[in-house]
């Protein structure tokens, strides 16, 4: 029992690095309606482009957290008119073709990796992974690493500035009409355009920064990408696709589930109960934990 | 059209008959025999996401299924060969019967990843049971006979061909499905049950899955999680069916001869560019998607011409064409 | 005001309009009428830019509007009040009203906008905080109507605004298309209701299979024979 | 089919999940038919023989393995076969090399199914993980003061569980208390299972998984601020790759191994010794190369050295290739990866069992011996310096 | 005279808090067309729903030829012979317009081509068939509402719900539909039918009844209720009727 602080952290801070993974990708999923298979790739990316910077001037990599979301955001702004015209075509299914669509860029992106990068898992240094906090003189033996706290921040952080950016701005009234009615939209002064490629652009811009965090924290490599898009996938499903508030939620349930389990039951079932409990909760809640989703 | 197509599919079945006569080189037979396998793998696939509008991101789970069964009856209850085979595919009907209930209420997106993390789990179920030999899989006796597994594949195939096509372009059956696709609450009024439909298509779509995958685990003679609960079927199923035109028969089996032929090519006689073909598929894939959205198929007969009218006849073919190509304008919401 | 010269326009290889040319002066409300399938809903697209024109010209206020975006066009001040309501379903009727005022010419008034509109349609404020999917056609139909509202424009073309509504409340949004006259918005209107609409309109288009037809003012085309028998029903 | 050269197939993982290992298989067969052409080619009765290998790639799919198999034997008619990276992949395909008696030396597959099923034409340079494990268990309980306790974990495919049980049976052996033993999902993180152990204080932690995973286990391992006495961990730790990755939080770690570019070799073929082969390699791939690409190289060495012993020129008739067979089972050869000899019985059958596993340390970047007595080159430092004070 | 084909007993509905459809009773006499008017968001779409089975109704129950049918799904009711069009069109926008009507005609005519004939024979009645191989998407909102009568007669029903099926088409198009509701009454059908046009209503109802806020607040022939002071100050307004 007296591992529940440590479990309880461990699950929390997990969860946060799964924020981090989603809650972009929950944004793109309510404006465009795509599913969007390079989510872990745009984080490979991400990954390696902070890993060479750091290489090469040896200043920390979150140093340059904007540097790289400009680039990528630049990135995604340019791409997404393409994802826009498959899923806007009028022909064949829209929705399977952005899915398929993004399959393939992601095929395309991991062999551009492993030609780029090469095979082999590396790490990203940071001051950060350095130290951790002990909570021993308060009494609880709860270790906290400080690049794992960083990352919980960044995720909050994140999901604030995005649902303010939703709620409270004209831009994302824009965006949510946009999310729901195309042509409407477009009739009340929303360009469509625009804000699409906007939206894409932050997206791929913040999971790109998101690489450089799970860079730190775990490893990268050119075939890393497919393990966080299922998660990215997950919770944004749990969280009821495109209801950006639900997903802090959702990745923490995920972040405990697996700490729970590691720590307290037979951790090799870990993702088989990650799995199943994700499975049971969509059977019954089947528009994601909180029955908000598009 | 569908005449046409199937005297082309009657041609192709007949040169695929007599071929291992000609062709003795087994390399080449294996291939094929793979071949055949994914058109059984696609058109399985297309039941479900292509008639019935549902994604099925967990259709390597039948595979795997109708794998292990197989495995685990031959190797452990030394069942022989032919009376495992069936039961391959009773299993996978039974796991899409149990699961299909409850998975077939969700809709779009979330009925596709649900169907992924169900697979997933049963990978790690795979994964962490002492009968399946876990992470280190399971052998079967090797039975390395060429022809046998040519044959075998192309019948079962063959049959599932024939009987889907039945099924879904001439009896109704195929039309309901499409209406449900199309609108499941409208379907109710016209006396559809939308549930039980689902359910008949999703086990039509598993049973074919679970056997193909029974004969490649004899096949192949290993299997483990990875390569048979993992990614890769269903992977590969999505691709070649929208490749080749979702919601018919010949376009996925079309998508899947292409999509197979490519891969096979480029990985027997261009090997050395291993990471030029990741990002050529990728490309391959994604252009497609652009410029034929409705699949090889779909673009090349582009809607059947149309029944005639019973006296006077219908109005030319080619603005039906167009218009079947228009969308709908949104109503109302 | 508005000024349409020889448009035409396609989808796939059929052609809906052939080159129509028409003008709605300042101030004015014009209507325009025809069967189904006449091309109505089509000139409408076209002219605040959801449809590309395959031919012709279209200006407002002497600036060439053909060709450009939705967005820029509705910003010139023309906006429309589509076919089938086409509301935000996810959104709450205030929300959907709120998406009116997103241009920067409408946001600054948008409180006050908002309390006229709930004063035209004491319903909407009653269901306020409904999702618009959950609304009645009709109710619907008012939020369209409120949404145009709050962009505040100077032309609102309607399509088909009565449709689907009470007696009651085809009166009560003939008066407010009529109220909106007054205070000098011009308006283009589509109505299937031929009655009541020759009734408030100074002037008035008969469109078929894509052209038109006839023009004449709500009074000559009322007298008209053939237009009666036509689109009168009787 | 006449030809004044040998053609070998090559099968392996070179796309995939398994795609790291596959590359340094391949550089193992790389460097070594290299080498041997080089040299001109294989010397069989005074005429030199050059080798041309022929790629296929498994793409980390045991189908795809077996379709490699069967068109290199049948399309390229192969004299014989260098095998795959991954034990599943060698599973489909012996078979189909058994079928047409192509003999298959693989150089890394190390899983003991392999060898407890008894294919006749697959041999392995390569001792299996049960063979290697006990070894540096052993060293690690000479150290002083000598660790009591230890905590096994395994991440959950063949290779890694196989590992993580070897060094179970072995700390059992040598009456080491197991506070844990945990098979974990695969790429998963570790952080609240390594949380749950440090509160378990045990003095060593033994780890079985692949590359990546071994990265994210030292972080991992650091981040929670828990340094054990020791930290074992397997082959994957000696290549250069790992070092790189994870710096000076490498230091100190424990890895077993068959052999390393330092170890004390000697060798009449190719190369003289470890060393020369770790500058060849260096000098190819600016990597000196780990104990699976040795490993590769050696399986090259082996076929070469049967050959020539039993004089088989190229394009092999189906009795030859069984007298290969016999002559593989009879080598036993020094070369620069040590003695290669296969068991030709019990459950190591057609295993290599000449060599004897190494305990290794990192220190100061570099991969150094420090068990057993006999080939240590460096003592170990025990207990590994904490995280913190590096 | 014999007992009614269609009896609604105090049947209500609730959307959380609100109440759609407040204890409202009425019936429906076989081979009688009634219409259903009120304001609008009165109630009579989710009443349809209830009736054809997309609802299970609060409170009270809806009895069809003597069964008590409420709550059952629409794809039983469909097989009694109760056939509905929707407010809001639902065509199956990827199909043709003939595999629209083939797919309902399923019900009666299991074999496809027995049902695709009697799909033409239907399309011939409702003047879609030059339209037929046109996919269901490119038709007009005046083609969709024809389709939709389309469907719900494929169904070969004894009962028809139709939903302003008239709302959107010019007088003229109205009109033809008209003709078409009457030849349909004549064939034996009985129908009830909401529609806010006056001028068709009022001439095809044999009988009306009036909601407001979900309350049956009269009902009696079109003259009956069009001279009901609440019906005039609820619905019509002053100038009307
Ligand atoms: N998306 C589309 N694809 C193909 N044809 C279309 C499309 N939309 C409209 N049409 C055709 O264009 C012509 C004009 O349609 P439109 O909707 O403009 O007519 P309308 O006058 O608005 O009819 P209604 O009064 O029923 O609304 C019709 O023949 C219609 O079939
Ligand atoms: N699913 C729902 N959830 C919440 N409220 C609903 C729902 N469906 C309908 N309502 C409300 O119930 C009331 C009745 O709706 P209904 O659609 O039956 O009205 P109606 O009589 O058909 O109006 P109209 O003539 O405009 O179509 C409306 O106020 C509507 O807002
Ligand atoms: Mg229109
Ligand atoms: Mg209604």
């Amino acid at each position: 029992m007296e591992l529940l602080p440590q479990a309880l952290t461990d699950g929390i801070l997990l969860g946060g690095i799964y924020i981090t993974i989603a809650i972009a990708f929950s944004l793109t999923y309510g404006v465009m309606h795509v599913i969007d298979f390079a989510v872990g790739e745009w984080i490979m990316f991400g990954a390696f482009t902070g890993y060479y910077l750091n290489k090469w001037t040896g200043l920390d990599p979150f140093l340059f957290l904007p540097v790289i979301f400009v680039l990528y955001f630049g990135v995604g702004y340019v791409i997404q008119p393409v994802i826009h015209r498959v899923l806007s075509g009028t022909k064949g299914n829209p929705f399977l073709m952005g899915l398929v669509f993004t399959f393939g860029l992601a095929i395309m992106f991991r062999g551009l990796a492993l030609t780029v990068f090469g095979f082999y898992s590396n790490s990203i240094p940071s001051a950060f992974s350095e130290g951790s906090f002990d909570l021993e003189p308060l009494g609880l033996a709860v270790t906290i690493p400080t690049v794992r706290l960083v990352g919980l921040a960044y995720a909050l952080a994140i999901t604030l500035i995005l649902h303010y950016l939703l709620k409270k701005t004209n831009f994302g009234l824009g965006v949510r009409a946009l999310a729901q009615h195309k042509d409407a939209a477009g009739l009340m002064g929303v360009n469509s355009k625009r804000t699409g490629s906007y939206v894409y652009g932050i997206y791929v811009g913040i999971s790109a920064m998101t690489g450089v965090l799970l860079g730190c924290i775990l490893s990268i490599g050119a075939q890393m990408g497919n393990e966080y898009t299922i998660f990215a996938f997950f919770v944004v499903v749990l969280a009821g696709m495109g209801y950006l508030a639900g997903v802090p939620w959702a990745a923490l349930l995920l972040g405990l589930v697996q700490s729970i389990f590691m720590i307290y039951f037979n951790p090799s079932h870990t993702l088989l109960a990650v799995f199943a409990i994700l499975y049971i909760i969509l059977l019954i809640s089947p528009r994601g934990l909180f029955g908000k989703g598009v | 059209m569908k005449n046409r197509g199937a005297t082309i599919l009657a041609i192709i079945g007949a040169a695929l008959l007599i071929l291992p006569l000609v062709v003795h080189d087994t390399f080449v037979l294996r291939v094929l025999t793979e071949g055949v396998m994914w058109i059984g793998l696609a058109i399985a696939f297309d039941v479900i996401a292509g008639y019935t509008g549902y994604l099925n991101f967990g259709h390597g789970a039948f595979f795997g299924i109708g794998a292990y069964t197989i495995g685990i009856l031959m190797m452990q209850a030394n069942l022989p060969f032919w009376a495992a085979l069936p039961a391959g595919g009773v299993a996978a009907a039974i796991v899409a019967l149990i699961a299909g209930i409850p998975t077939l209420r969700l809709k779009g997106a979330y009925f596709a990843i649900a169907t992924w993390a169900l697979s997933r789990a049963i990978q790690q179920l795979a994964l962490n049971v002492e009968f399946t030999g876990g992470p280190d899989g399971m052998r079967l006796e090797a039975f390395l006979n060429p022809q046998f597994f040519y044959y075998l594949m192309l019948i079962t195939v063959g049959a599932t061909f024939a009987i889907l096509w039945y099924l879904l372009e001439r009896a109704p059956f195929g039309l309901k499905l499409k209406a449900i696709r199309e609108d499941e609450e409208g379907a109710k009024a016209l006396g559809l049950n939308p549930t039980k439909l689902k359910m008949q298509s999703f086990i039509l779509s598993a049973l074919p899955t679970g056997i193909l995958g029974g004969i490649y685990a004899y096949w192949i003679t290993f299997i483990d999680p990875s390569s048979t609960l993992g990614d890769m079927v269903s992977d590969q199923a999505v691709v070649m069916v929208v490749f080749g035109g979702m919601g018919t028969l010949f376009g996925p089996a079309l998508g899947a001869i292409l999509i197979f032929a490519f891969k096979t090519i480029f990985w027997a006689y261009l090997s050395d560019f291993q990471l030029l073909y990741l990002i050529i598929l990728g490309a391959l894939i994604a252009i497609s998607v652009i410029f034929i959205p409705n699949g090889l198929w779909g673009t090349m007969v582009k809607r059947k011409a149309g029944a005639t009218r019973p006296e006077q006849n219908a109005e030319p073919a080619s603005e039906t064409a167009v218009l079947s190509a228009v969308a709908a304008p949104e109503e109302g919401n | 005001m508005l000024d349409v010269n020889g448009i035409s326009v396609n989808y796939g290889d059929i052609q809906a309009l052939w080159n129509i040319s028409f003008s709605v002066a300042k101030g004015q409300l014009v209507a325009l009428i025809g069967a189904n399938g006449a091309g109505k809903t089509t000139t409408l697209k076209s002219l605040c830019g959801l449809i590309p024109t395959a031919s012709g010209t279209i200006h407002y206020d002497g600036k060439l509007v053909t060709g450009m975006p939705v967005h820029k066009v509705v910003d010139l001040g023309i906006t429309l009040v589509p076919e089938g309501r086409q509301l935000f379903p996810k959104m709450t009727v205030e929300e959907n009203l709120l998406v009116g005022a997103y241009l920067k010419r409408a946001h600054g008034k948008r409180a006050q906008t908002l309390k006229r509109i709930y004063e035209i349609f004491p319903r909407l404020e009653e269901r306020r905080t409904q999702t618009a999917e959950t609304l009645s056609g009709g109710e619907q139909q008012m939020v369209a109507i409120g949404r145009a509202l709050m962009q505040d424009p100077q032309v609102i073309m309607f399509d088909e605004p009565s449709l689907g509504l009470a007696p009651i409340m085809v009166q009560e949004v003939f008066k407010v298309i009529q109220e909106l006259h007054k205070q000098g918005l011009t308006i283009f209107l589509v109505e299937q209701n031929v009655h009541q609409t020759l009734k408030v309109a100074d002037y008035c288009y008969v469109m078929e299979n894509g052209r038109i037809v006839g023009q004449g003012t709500g009074k000559d085309l009322e007298a008209d024979e053939s237009i009666r028998e036509a689109y009168l029903g009787f | 089919e006449q030809r004044n050269f040998f053609k070998i197939g090559v099968i392996t993982e070179l796309s995939g999940d398994l795609v790291t290992g596959g590359n340094i298989t391949k550089r193992g067969y790389d460097l070594w038919a290299q080498e041997v052409n080089a040299k001109g080619g294989i010397e069989i009765q005074g005429k030199k023989y050059p080798v041309k290998l022929v790629y296929a790639d498994a793409q980390s799919n045991p189908a795809a393995g077996a379709a490699a198999a069967e068109r290199l034997i049948t399309q390229e008619k192969v004299d014989f076969i260098l095998g795959p990276y991954s034990s599943g992949v060698t599973l489909a395909v012996a078979p189909v090399v058994d079928k047409y008696k192509i003999p298959m030396i693989t150089g890394s597959a190390e899983s003991p199914l392999i060898w407890k099923n008894k294919f006749k034409y697959t041999f392995g340079t390569i001792p299996p993980i049960n063979f290697t494990g006990a070894t540096s268990i052993k060293t690690l309980t000479e150290m002083k003061p000598a660790p009591k306790t230890i905590a096994i974990i395994g991440s959950n495919d063949a290779f890694s569980k196989a590992t993580a049980e070897a060094y179970k049976t072995a700390a059992e052996k040598a009456k080491l208390k197991i506070v844990k033993f945990s098979i974990v999902p695969s790429g998963q993180d570790m952080t609240p299972l390594l949380s749950a152990v440090r509160s378990m204080k045990p003095d060593v932690i033994a780890f079985g998984g692949h590359d990546e995973e071994h990265v994210k286990f030292v972080k991992a391992l650091k981040q929670i601020g828990y340094t054990p006495k020791a930290l074992l961990m397997h082959c994957g730790i000696t290549d250069k790759a790992f070092i790189d990755a994870v710096g000076k939080d490498g230091e100190q770690i424990f890895g077993t191994t068959c052999w390393t570019g330092t170890a004390k070799t000697k060798s009449k073929v190719l190369w003289p010794n470890a060393a020369a082969y770790a500058a060849a390699s260096q000098k190819a791939f600016n990597n000196p190369g780990d104990y699976t690409q040795g490993g590769c190289s050696a399986a090259g060495i082996a076929f070469q050295t049967a050959l020539q012993k039993i004089g088989a020129k190229p394009g092999m008739d189906e009795a030859t290739r069984t007298k290969l067979i016999t002559a593989l089972e009879q080598i036993d050869v020094q070369t620069f990866y040590g003695r290669v000899k296969f068991a030709t019985s019990g459950e190591f059958y057609h295993a290599n069992v000449g060599l004897d596993p190494l305990t290794v340390q990192i220190q100061g970047g570099h991969v150094k011996t420090v068990g057993p007595k006999a080939s240590v080159e460096a003592p170990a430092i025990y207990p590994m310096k904490e995280w913190k004070s590096r | 005279m014999a007992e009614p084909i269609l009896k609604v007993n105090s049947v209500t509905k609730c959307f959380g808090g609100l109440t759609a459809v407040d204890d409202v009773s009425f019936s429906v006499e076989k081979g009688e067309i009634v219409g259903l008017i009120g304001p609008n968001g009165a109630g009579k779409t989710t009443l349809f729903n209830v009736i054809s089975g997309y609802y299970a109704p609060t409170k009270g129950s809806v009895i069809f030829q003597g069964n008590d049918i409420s709550g059952k799904p629409p794809y039983n009711l469909a097989g009694v012979g109760i056939g509905r069009t929707f407010q809001v069109v639902k065509p199956f926008a990827g199909l043709t317009v003939l595999e629209n009507v083939t797919i309902a005609s399923f019900l009666k005519h299991p074999k496809r081509a027995d049902a695709e004939r009697h799909a033409w024979q239907v399309l011939e009645t409702t003047g879609l068939a030059d339209r037929a191989n046109v996919s269901a998407a490119g038709l007009t909102l005046a083609g969709r509402k024809r389709l939709e009568i389309s469907k719900a007669l494929a169904l070969d029903p004894s009962f028809l719900l139709l939903d302003e099926v008239v709302a959107g088409l010019n007088p003229t198009e109205a009109d033809r539909t008209v003709e078409l509701i009457m030849k349909l009454k004549a064939q034996g059908l009985t129908i009830l039918i909401v529609e806010h046009i006056m001028r068709v209503i009022m001439n095809i109802s044999d009988r009306l009844v009036v909601l407001n806020f979900g309350k049956k607040i009269a009902e009696g022939t079109p003259s009956e209720v069009s001279s009901d002071p609440h019906v005039v100050q609820a619905y019509f307004g002053e100038e009307a009727a």
